[in-house]
């Protein structure tokens, strides 16, 4: 087995394990989705989001819920590991620590994703705006990645300190401020029918920060889990 | 997929900080080639850092340490090469016994791994229980079952930290002729025990960890001449 | 004609420089409560 | 532990000095702002801290990068002295900066990017101390807090460039640009008095950074015994 493709092996065995154990116990992506739904409800009521208003925050409605849904993926994720210290098996196995780092991250971008996908047509109905743009996916994908990978890598923080995973938000949302930004402006100007041209400055935002989150968490994630 | 090379372990200088405090202090020694040490020292002394450097999954602050010809000891190929058996069983508790060790099989790129698999199953004796998840497992069968992860790829350097630690003695005297059937040429064993009494038959060497360094190192035969190491031994009982 | 805001100057400065002030003496405060916790370790 | 460095007396007595005279220049030897008054000569203290907080959160992920190398105990209480003077900066910078805007937009908070790059980065090196606060051992503190260092000195330019991106889009009601546009026509007088505040400020940091750095190895060496 060539270097290269046993290193994309094991980011499949990471992603594969998270997927069957998230199929067996089914604690993650329902619990993140109706947690979602939840903060939307929250916020009309807490909002009085009257209908023709509420079709400019979808975007921004869209976006929060996605970023508290994901926070609950991301501690999930990282407490499975530290659960029986099976972060030492994976730390044992004969994988440079960044194809941890990358497992990690795109299961937690898989699952989030998937949460955001069932999330789209709830919301179409809710304003019914119909939010099912090709270029909407586009956006969702890169805005949840990098927040997901800057999670995965602040997540390994988080749970060594005596809280655990309480902290995570607290480190987590300031830093990922111009992600959720770009996210929703993106998202607000492909619903208001701007074409991808006009939104090429947030989308160039968002590569950005996809590129630096994850070279962040390919030189640090080694770093953090060591003793 | 396994690289040939003699299973020598040689440590150097090993300085390892907590709290300012060195747990370890120039620790230096040397296990030969298919030798079954045993490592001792109160609680705190630094047995489990030791066993968590060489297992890679701490970092030493100072020191070198060398595996075979290999100096590059922070080479993940290297841990092809290396089983370790820690306080946890590393395992996921929603998946079976079965599926835990599938997962690592894959990680160690076996390419016989269902064999594999069988085969450690039915050496730890817990073939009956591989579709059991993992959450309904009594900590003996945990402990076993993270044995047989440590051996699923037949490594030829094994590191146990105190693997008897709150086990019944049915599931201790399995271990013990488990430790019988695991020496074998070109395989180094070293293992950490709070109460080694019953592994001087086993073990061909002890290592007496105390104050961060190695003080005492020698073979069991010689065990009689230091009288120091056999009283702290008695009082182990 | 440019608006009379010198009280506002007087206060944006002021800010800083209290900040600043309240700063100097936690510092100054805590170096001290250190180098009394150290005598005291000495003398142990 | 080691008597004050002569340096760093000579430093704190400078500054003693140098701070003073730097506001009477500020004060009396710069014009008045044609339209805002008086209150436009809080932008030298503003820009300077902004500056002063901005240089000690770089020199805190340097310090980080160096204990993540080196593994020496001192990078670290370097780091962590140079992130709280960073914060103490930041905040001298945003409430000047919210003093500065009421009389000219009566409003306490403008959306202005570096008000709010600022704010976030007080936030994000809040969290640093939180993140601190929650880890036992000394040497994963360093550790973990050299990592979070570093990450968040590198998210300030997105932060930036997507806040500033973010005004574009949606002006302020009051567009008479932000509170540091007018730095560039400057006459020669105001351009002295920045450059002036500019050095105060980074000799006071330098000064506080130093103050903290022995603070820290002194609370180190305490917890040592």
């Amino acid at each position: 087995m060539k270097p290269w493709t046993r290193y994309l092996y094991m980011i499949w065995l990471i992603v594969s394990k998270d997927i069957q154990v998230e199929w067996r116990g089914k604690q993650g992506v329902p619990v993140m989705l109706v947690f979602a739904l939840l903060i939307v409800f929250l916020f009309n009521f807490a909002l009085q989001l009257s209908p023709e208003l509420q079709a400019g925050l979808a975007a921004g409605l869209l976006w929060v819920s996605l970023m508290f849904a994901s926070t609950l993926g991301l501690n999930r994720s990282i407490s499975l590991e530290v659960e029986n210290k099976a972060l030492d098996g994976l730390l044992l196995a004969p994988m440079d620590r960044s194809a941890i780092f990358f497992g990690k991250s795109l299961s937690n971008l898989f699952f989030t994703f998937m949460v955001a996908l069932v999330l789209l047509p709830v919301f179409s109905l809710l304003y019914d705006q119909n939010m099912l743009h090709l270029n909407l996916l586009l956006v969702i994908f890169l805005g949840v990645s990098a927040f997901t990978s800057l999670g995965t890598l602040l997540a390994a923080l988080s749970i060594q300190t005596r809280t655990r995973d309480v902290l995570l938000p607290v480190l987590l949302y300031p830093l990922a401020l111009p992600i959720l930004i770009a996210s929703v402006e993106a998202s607000r100007g492909i619903l208001s029918g701007q074409s991808k041209f006009e939104l090429q400055s947030w989308l160039f935002l968002l590569l950005a920060g996809n590129f630096l989150f994850y070279a962040a968490g390919i030189l640090f994630y080694g770093t953090i889990l060591e003793e | 997929m396994t690289i040939s090379c003699s299973s020598q372990i040689t440590i150097q200088g090993l300085i390892k900080r907590y709290h300012f405090r060195p747990v370890l202090d120039q620790l230096s020694l040397t296990l030969d080639d298919s030798s079954f040490c045993l490592l001792i020292g109160a609680n705190g002394a630094g047995k489990t850092t030791l066993l968590r450097i060489l297992a890679g999954l701490a970092r030493a602050d100072e020191g070198e340490i060398s595996i075979g010809a290999n100096h590059n000891f922070s080479d993940h190929l290297l841990r092809l090469n290396l089983g370790y058996v820690g306080h946890e069983p590393m395992f996921y508790n929603d998946l079976t016994a079965v599926e835990n060790l599938r997962h690592y099989a894959h990680l160690y790129l076996l390419t016989d791994a269902e064999e594999k698999i069988n085969q450690t199953l039915h050496l730890t004796g817990l073939s009956q229980y591989q579709g059991q998840p993992l959450r309904t497992f009594s900590r003996g069968m945990q402990q076993r079952l993270s044995l047989a992860r440590a051996l699923i790829h037949n490594p030829s350097i094994l590191l146990l930290d105190e693997p008897y630690t709150s086990l019944d003695p049915l599931a201790a005297k399995f271990l013990d002729n488990q430790l019988h059937g695991l020496q074998k040429p070109g395989r180094t064993i070293l293992l950490a025990a709070h109460r080694p009494q019953r592994l001087l038959p086993i073990a061909t060497h002890i290592a007496w960890l105390k104050a961060g360094k190695i003080c005492q190192h020698l073979p069991i035969e010689q065990l009689a001449e230091c009288p120091e190491l056999n009283h702290y031994l008695q009082e182990r009982v | 004609m440019p608006a009379n805001t010198t009280n506002e100057m007087l206060w944006g400065l002021i800010v800083i420089l209290v900040i600043l002030l309240i700063y100097t003496l936690s510092l100054y405060l805590r170096t001290l409560s250190a180098k009394s916790q150290q005598t005291k370790n000495q003398e142990k | 532990m080691t008597k004050q460095p002569k340096v760093l007396g000579i430093l704190d007595i400078l500054l003693l000095i140098l701070v003073p005279a730097s506001l009477v220049w500020i004060i009396f030897f710069t014009p008045m702002e044609a339209v805002m008054g008086n209150v436009q000569k809080v932008f030298y203290y503003h820009v300077a801290a902004a500056w002063a907080g901005m240089l000690c959160f770089i020199l805190a992920a340097l310090a980080g990068a160096a204990y993540l190398h080196a593994r020496r105990l001192q990078w670290d209480w370097l780091s962590l002295s140079a992130i709280e003077v960073g914060v103490v900066f930041s905040l001298c910078a945003i409430f000047s900066g919210m003093i500065w805007a009421r009389p000219i937009w009566n409003t306490w908070w403008v959306w202005d990017p570096r008000l709010t790059t600022t704010t976030i980065m007080v936030l994000i090196y809040l969290a640093y101390f939180i993140l601190r606060s929650g880890l036992t051992t000394p040497e994963v503190q360093a550790r973990l807090g050299s990592v979070y260092a570093i990450i968040g000195v590198l998210t300030v330019p997105l932060t930036f460039f997507s806040i500033r991106l973010f005004r574009t889009i949606h002006p302020v009601v009051i567009a008479t640009g932000s509170t540091g546009e007018s730095a560039f026509n400057m006459s020669p007088r105001m351009l002295v008095a920045l450059f002036i505040s500019l050095s105060v400020f980074t000799l006071l940091m330098a000064d506080l950074v130093w103050h903290r750095y022995r603070l820290a190895k002194l609370q180190s060496n305490n917890r040592k015994r």
